[in-house]
């Protein structure tokens, strides 16, 4: 039967992809992309955890739609700051953000 | 439910709101300075509110959030610093492209959701007051948006710190799943040093270590502190950093007491890392901004020294050198804010001969860079010395001393900027304009730079008045 | 503790000056002038009594006072005097007062400067009265920053300009006292297990003798504090803000400057560096002594060949300071009190000094000696200044100079004998100096292009007459000054007894 | 005579002969489901052929003319001819298009439709999966249908297309938000998202009148949800030649249609069950009173075809966005107070 | 539970097969005969003229990103309006309140010219 634990794999393999994603993609938006696919993996664990762990208590229902919500705000914000340069520079490389050096 | 506890929250979301509302109704032609100040004075407002109420404590929706003396203390960080904040920067908001009503209703929920941080006490309410002060934060670092710096700081801040919450919250799932609950107090009961529970507080620590862009989570600060408007750099400056300390504090010593020995050597760790790299780095800095940000990884890393020593003397400590920290950047954002809209820049260069043309303003910024380097008598001075002190009655004189080292390095640097204000020749002939509001932005913290270095008796009271509470 | 708490007044009277002042209407320039000068003189007054009323025979601390300042900390506003500092709040007394009226012809923004100076005065006048090293620091930077301003809106731009003088001092200054901060904290730290710590001066001394305070450490804390003191006395080679801050800064602070706040540095080194770090003291002493020889001998040649009065002035002080520093280094009853002595006299000569050359400054706007020459038949009064301060500065028997001069070179003999006979070499070339200025200045053939410019007059007279009265008073009467010192001095010998076989530098390479 | 002929009566009959061949209930119960979902695409093969040939009977009887007549009585057999058409089509695959992606967009289209179907309540009992979310899954997986348009019209390599693709992708989420609040007063109303209690509580009185509002709302944006006139910018052809669709033909072409009609009577299924009492009625039996009312709606959608004239984007941007949302938020709060009146007043 | 979802999982699965089993009959009965002009995009029978991947008016994202800020917003509503009968009148003013908030969004939104189609 399918457990905690398998949900905890697919909570951790998304993580991991999306956190690959981030450290290796150079497209802005595929880096928004991959911190959804992070955020996805938590509220997987935490719908998880709520149903296996704590079954009594609404805790990580209530963190996961939080979770959603603020991860809807921060791409709306993120795309219209991508859209902002892209009407900018026409180009959304994450490498070519160099107008600051590091 | 007892709502009075949350008054101040409520009044805050309520002024933001409005402010929103009236931007909507002024025609739009006109300028939003009274947007400007009636926010300044509502959160004054809500600050006095807040102090008004201050035996209040307890804990509000089953122990969601509290309301104690920390908690209060770190409100009223917020809510002045902000107020003083707003005050020097209406010229430079209404240079803005458009939208400064939007400006100050963001800043305002900004507050919000550090207040949110200061009080949380699950990891729920932590990542909601977290959210709000983050994505107001993504809007305002980008929202200079003819400047192509402005939005490409947006943006990386954006995804960086989007990456670090997302760490966060991960890490905080785990915490969940391995204790059972969101809350803090709960954790601190369940605590059972599992491996997964211990990956679980790391990563909690690792997203928190980002906001306060501790070494080696600093690598996103002084791009962004460069591109964003200046209002929005200071606040990064004291405020976001202050209340992820907030959070950490009350995570790691309420929470997690018995797992001291291990954070406290990373945080003794994270601290000389962030005083050594951010001390060295900002020596080579041209650009002011950019100094202030490698200066302000350095205070993180004096903040953090508090957090080594784990007990009531670190937090009144780092609650002490907060407030005054906020004091010190209030003047020098003042100041550069002045020379910003006066020659377009914000490079070293363009301070020079500030002190013919103002000497108010380079006593000032002189000051306020010297009470960060924490030089008596100003108020870096007791500041620092309060956080160390905690340090080596804890057994660590060694980073008492490295960190003293680390402030006198600071020296040079911050004396570099009052060389090129009070040695170099002015560019132009051109006035200074200066707005009153500013002037007074700017003697406010002047005054209380100085008062708190000579007289910091009362507020040293208030802040172990406050650390109390957390123990 | 009924009684007046005068030292407080003292304190207070010119931050309540300055206070008044920034409500005064900033063109009420007569105003503001009577103003300052009334409270300096009555802060004047007060120290004079309060030197007088100082019971010998009690000796010790007296006229104290002690209110809690930051509990937490043990920081206490403790404030009193006791024979060693009674000569400097009467030195800063004296100086302050005659500095306004040095600073009485001030045109531009006369409300910013006199507020500032009562600050700076205050500043001055705290840091030899408070007992507390917390209070001390606060009120050593303090000092600092209307030094800053003053130069550089006040100050004159002849050789260097007056940001780059101004910045120049403070940076020196600054970082000096970083140093410092460093190790009064670390003192701070050890002198005392948490819970009993404590700023208050005469608890920290007690440390060295209850043996909490390891050689080590003392060693090391006092090379910080030597740092800090140092550059405050002008010690070679942190001695180079000292001139060029003198010559940028307008009179009355270059008076104040060289007069007073330069003996904060000596101040320090005794009360800190010998009371509370002995053994620090002894290892480094050696080095100390070295080093003033080279003030002595290096700031006089520099001297010699300056063209400016101000910076042969400026100078001189760096070369008097040299004979404080040997002083100290001496390490035995007659040289500190000589060290003392001469601080105190160098104040009054030095003050002398600066005010006359603002005179003939502000009246001629030359300060170079080439341009100079034959004042004395238009401005005897002025003459009379000058020669009264050269003629102390070279140690004529008599004046206020010679007497601490002499036991300088007494008590370093024994310990020192190169050191201090070299330094007397160094009379030579002050008296050099000192006559090459005044002949230049005063004497020589009447010069008509100068026959438009009055003589000094009205207030312009009080600072002659003061200093001038104490320069002669304090010469032909060396025990009104000797006195306070050795019996404030002669507490100290048992712990400079103690330190005889203590290590010093010199052993320590020699072996 | 309705329990009779009840679909939850053939079920059972079913599960009868099962269980005496194989002794395992769960397998019987998923064979049963297989049963159900075979059942589903035969529902929605044959509404595509009847919709095509009804919408051209319908308009041409709008329009006062005679439709298809040729093929087969009354031209009943129009739709399989069309079928056999396209089905020996040449596929031309345009230069330059992304490939993947342009030939992914009609599968993927495809699949939202048909998963909506899974938790109709076809009759008494008769649902293929009856989710206690039920309302949310069909709003969530006709959401997705969004993204195909998008696929098609920015793979295709060509101007209307991408036009179409980008149009598309505004109207749909437009007109998806005022869809989803309208639905809020109902599953307040019911207190559950389970599509079947939905049913259930309209025993004895449809929600469309207690939340007319609601009904109008969602038929509105239902019908721009589904890209129909009024509110078919997405192809209309006098604009953008077929939009999204441009560069199909053939089967892909054929996929894109079928999904368009599997959504709308989609579309329909949904508005009969939670504004029309879905199978509830008197007499007959439950499905076939279920489809009597799919069958009302949708003569109502294609009525609306031929009624009005199309909109110009704006005014189709801000009525959804200016009229829709506000009333469905309006509605929902009067719901809400309506809901209180009534608990205090009996 | 478990078993709806399996079914719908088929369902899925089936729905996929179709169209691809469609488009593999077609294959088999179709005649290919592949040209230039065919394949050329459409433009009313000319050749294409310049690119067709053209930056698009800001409008379609502003919608977007409204969208996304109100179609979150109903994950709150949902499982606030199932329990809404149980939860009472403090609940309700509560989302009374959001709705409010919501509303002033959509005001903004509609002041600031988000909503038009410029």
């Amino acid at each position: 039967m399918i457990g905690l634990e398998h949900f905890l794999a697919v909570g951790a393999l998304l993580f991991g992809i999306g956190l690959y994603g981030l450290l290796s993609k150079r497209n802005v938006i595929a880096l928004l992309m991959s911190i959804e696919l992070m955020l996805n993996a938590v509220n997987i664990n935490l719908i998880a955890f709520a149903r296996f762990v704590a079954p009594d208590r609404p805790d990580g229902q209530v963190f996961a739609i939080f979770n959603i919500a603020l991860a809807a705000a921060e791409v709306a914000v993120g795309l219209a700051l991508v859209f902002r340069i892209y009407r900018d520079r026409a180009g959304i490389d994450a490498t070519k953000l160099n107008g600051m050096k590091w | 439910m007892n709502f009075s506890l949350i008054v101040p929250e409520l009044l805050t979301a309520c002024l933001a709101m409005f402010l929103v509302v009236l931007d909507l109704l002024l025609p739009g032609k006109e300028t939003r300075r009274s947007l400007g100040y009636l926010a300044v004075f509502g959160l004054l407002g809500i600050l006095a509110v807040l102090l008004g109420q201050q035996e209040a404590s307890g804990a509000f929706y089953v122990n969601l959030y509290t309301v104690d003396g920390y908690a209060v203390f770190l409100k009223a960080l917020f809510l002045l610093a902000v107020a003083l904040t707003l005050l020097f920067s209406f010229d430079l908001i209404e240079r803005l492209p458009r939208y400064s009503g939007e400006f100050y209703a963001l800043i305002v929920f900004s507050v919000l959701g550090m207040m949110l941080m200061a009080s949380a006490n699950d990891l729920i309410t932590l990542i909601v007051g977290m959210g709000v002060m983050n994505i107001s934060f993504y809007i305002l670092v980008g929202y200079h948006f003819r400047d192509m710096r402005s939005s490409e700081a947006g943006a990386k801040y954006l995804i960086l710190s989007a990456a670090s919450t997302a760490v966060l919250l991960y890490g905080a799932s785990l915490v969940y799943g391995y204790t059972g609950s969101v809350q803090f107090v709960k954790i601190f009961q369940a605590v059972d040093p599992s491996p997964a529970m211990l990956g679980g507080m790391a990563m909690l620590v690792i997203g928190l270590g980002f906001k306060i862009a501790a070494v080696p989570f600093h690598m996103w600060s002084p791009d962004i502190y460069e591109g964003a408007p200046l209002p929005v750099t200071a606040l990064l400056a004291m405020c976001s950093k202050v209340a992820a300390f907030a959070v950490l504090l009350r995570l790691l010593i309420q929470a997690l007491p018995a797992l001291a020995d291990g954070w406290v050597a990373i945080a003794a760790l994270l601290a000389v890392l962030s005083m050594i790299a951010g001390n060295v780095i900002a020596m080579n800095q041209h650009n002011i901004k950019r100094l202030l940000a490698y200066s302000s990884i350095a205070q993180a890393g004096y903040l953090l020294c508090g957090l080594v020593a784990a007990d009531q003397a670190g937090v009144k400590g780092i609650l002490f050198y907060s407030l005054l920290y906020v004091f010190a950047n209030v003047g020098a954002f003042a100041v550069i804010t002045v020379v910003k809209l006066h020659s377009g820049s914000e490079d070293m260069a363009a301070f020079a001969g500030l002190s013919q043309k103002s000497p108010f303003l380079a006593v000032v910024m002189t000051v306020s860079l010297l009470s960060m380097a924490g030089i008596p008598p100003m108020a870096g001075f007791a500041g620092k010395l309060y956080l160390f002190l905690a340090v080596v009655e804890r057994g660590y004189l060694w980073l008492a001393l490295l960190g003293f080292v680390m402030s006198m390095i600071s020296v040079y640097y911050y004396l570099l900027v009052a060389k090129v204000m009070y040695w170099g020749e002015p560019a132009d002939g051109r006035r200074l304009e200066v707005g009153s509001s500013l002037k007074w932005a700017a003697a406010l913290s002047l005054i209380a730079t100085l008062l708190l270095g000579v007289y910091p008796g009362p507020l040293a009271d208030a802040a172990a008045w406050a650390a109390a509470s957390l123990f | 503790m009924n009684e007046f708490p005068i030292l407080t007044t003292i304190l207070l009277l010119p931050i309540l000056g300055a206070l008044l002042l920034s409500c005064l209407p900033p063109l009420a320039e007569k105003a503001i002038k009577v103003v300052a000068a009334v409270i300096m003189g009555a802060v004047a007054v007060l120290a004079v009594y309060a030197y007088g009323a100082y019971d010998f025979a009690v000796g010790g601390m007296q006229f104290t006072q002690n209110i809690p300042w930051i509990a937490d900390l043990g920081v206490n506003y403790a404030v009193g005097v006791d024979g060693m500092s009674l000569p400097f709040l009467l030195l800063t007394a004296l100086i302050g007062f005659s500095a306004v009226f040095a600073s009485w012809n001030l045109e531009q923004r006369p409300k910013e400067f006199f507020v500032l100076l009562l600050i700076l005065l205050a500043g001055v006048t705290g840091t030899f009265i408070v007992r507390d090293l917390f209070i001390f620091l606060l009120f050593y930077e303090l000092v600092v920053i209307p030094i800053y301003i003053m130069v550089i809106i006040w100050g004159s731009t002849k050789r260097v300009s007056k940001e780059y003088a101004g910045m120049k001092l403070t940076i020196y200054l600054l970082i000096g006292s970083a140093f410092m901060l460093v190790g009064v904290v670390a003192l701070y730290l050890n002198a005392f297990p948490a819970g009993a710590r404590t700023f208050s001066m005469e608890l920290l001394a007690q440390a060295h003798q209850l043996g909490h305070l390891s050689e080590e450490f003392q060693i090391f804390t006092f090379f910080l504090l030597l740092l800090g003191f140092g550059s405050l006395l002008s010690m070679w080679p942190f001695h180079s803000w000292s001139p060029d801050g003198y010559a940028g800064a307008p009179t009355a602070v270059s008076m104040i400057h060289a007069g007073v706040l330069k003996k904060i540095g000596g101040y320090g080194l005794i009360r800190i560096g010998l009371l509370v770090l002995p053994l620090g003291l002894k290892f480094w002493a050696p080095l100390i002594a070295g080093l003033a020889v080279v003030n002595v001998l290096y700031a006089a040649f520099i001297a010699l060949a300056q063209k400016d009065l101000k910076y042969v002035v400026g100078y001189s002080s760096v070369s008097h300071m040299g004979y404080v520093l040997i002083g100290i280094a001496a390490l035995n009853g007659t040289g500190i009190s000589g060290a003392i002595a001469n601080m105190f006299a160098h104040g009054i000569m030095s003050a002398l000094f600066f005010a006359m050359i603002g005179y003939v400054y502000e009246k001629t706007h030359i300060r170079e000696m080439d341009g100079l020459g034959g004042l004395a038949h238009q401005m005897p009064r002025v003459a009379t200044g000058f020669m009264l301060a050269g003629m102390a500065s070279l140690g004529l028997p008599g004046l206020i100079g010679f007497v601490p001069e002499f036991t300088i070179f007494v008590g370093s003999f024994g310990r020192y004998p190169v050191c201090a006979v070299l330094a007397i070499a160094g009379i030579v070339f002050t008296a050099l100096y000192v006559l090459r200025l005044l002949a230049n200045v005063l004497f020589g053939p009447r010069r008509p292009e100068f026959d438009r410019y009055r003589d000094a007059r009205g207030a312009e007279l009080v600072p002659l007459f003061v200093l001038g009265a104490v320069l002669v008073a304090f010469g032909l009467f060396p025990n009104l000054l000797m006195q306070k010192i050795s019996s404030e001095v002669s507490t100290m010998l048992p712990l400079l007894a103690s330190l005889q076989d203590a290590p010093a530098l010199w052993g320590v390479i020699w072996r | 005579m309705t329990e009779l002929l009840g679909l939850a009566r053939l079920s059972a009959m079913i599960r009868e002969v099962l269980t005496l061949f194989l002794p395992y209930p769960d397998v019987v119960d998923f064979i049963i489901g297989l049963v159900g979902i075979a059942g589903i695409f035969g529902v929605i093969f044959t509404a595509a052929l009847v919709l095509v040939y009804a919408e051209r009977k319908i308009s041409a009887f709008m329009q006062v003319r005679l439709g298809p007549n040729r093929v087969g009585p009354a031209g009943m057999l129009q739709s399989f001819a069309d079928m056999l058409k396209l089905l020996s089509k040449e596929d031309i695959i345009p230069c330059g298009v992304d490939r993947w992606m342009w030939m992914l967009a009609p599968v993927v289209l495809f699949l939202p439709a048909a998963t909506v179907y899974a938790v109709f309540p076809f009759d008494d009992g008769a649902v293929l999966a009856d989710l206690n979310i039920g309302i949310l899954f069909v709003m969530a997986i006709s959401a997705q249908s969004t993204l195909p348009f998008l696929m098609a019209g920015w793979s295709s390599n060509s101007k209307y297309a991408v036009i179409g693709g980008m149009r598309t992708v505004a109207q749909m989420l437009s007109y998806e938000i005022p869809l989803v609040f309208s639905v809020l007063g109902i599953v307040m109303l019911v207190g559950s998202m389970r599509l079947s209690d939905i049913v259930a509580a309209q025993q004895n009185i449809w929600f469309i009148v207690l939340q007319p509002v609601a009904f109008v709302i969602y038929v509105i944006a239902a019908t721009a949800e589904t890209n129909r006139a009024p509110f078919d910018l997405v192809e209309g052809e006098s604009e953008i030649i077929a939009g999204p669709f441009t560069e199909y033909s053939g089967m892909r072409w054929a996929f894109f249609f079928l999904a368009e009609y599997a959504n709308l009577l989609a579309a329909s299924a949904i508005a009969a069950t939670l504004f029309l009492g879905g199978w509830h009625g008197p007499f007959l039996p439950g499905w076939l009173w279920f489809f009597i009312k799919v069958g009302l709606m949708i003569f109502l959608f294609m009525w609306f075809r031929w009624t009005f004239p199309r909109f110009r984007i704006d005014q189709m941007m801000s009525f959804g966005w200016k009229i829709l949302l506000p009333l469905a938020l309006a509605n929902m709060v009067v719901t809400g107070i309506g809901i209180f009146v009534y608990r205090l007043w009996s | 539970m478990l078993q709806d979802y399996t079914l719908i999982g088929v369902l899925i699965l089936i729905a996929l097969v179709v169209p691809i089993g469609g488009l593999v009959a077609s294959a088999m009965v179709q005649t290919r005969k592949p040209g230039l002009e065919k394949s050329l995009p459409y433009e009313c029978g000319i050749d294409p003229i310049g690119k067709s991947w053209i930056q698009f008016k800001a409008s379609y994202y502003l919608y977007a990103l409204v969208f996304v800020v109100f179609d979150v917003e109903t994950m709150f509503l949902y499982p606030w309006a199932v329990q809404f009968q149980q939860l009472g009148l403090f609940a309700f003013v509560e989302m009374i309140i959001f709705v409010a908030i919501l509303t002033l969004g959509l005001w903004y939104a509609w002041k600031k010219g988000a909503l038009e189609w410029k």
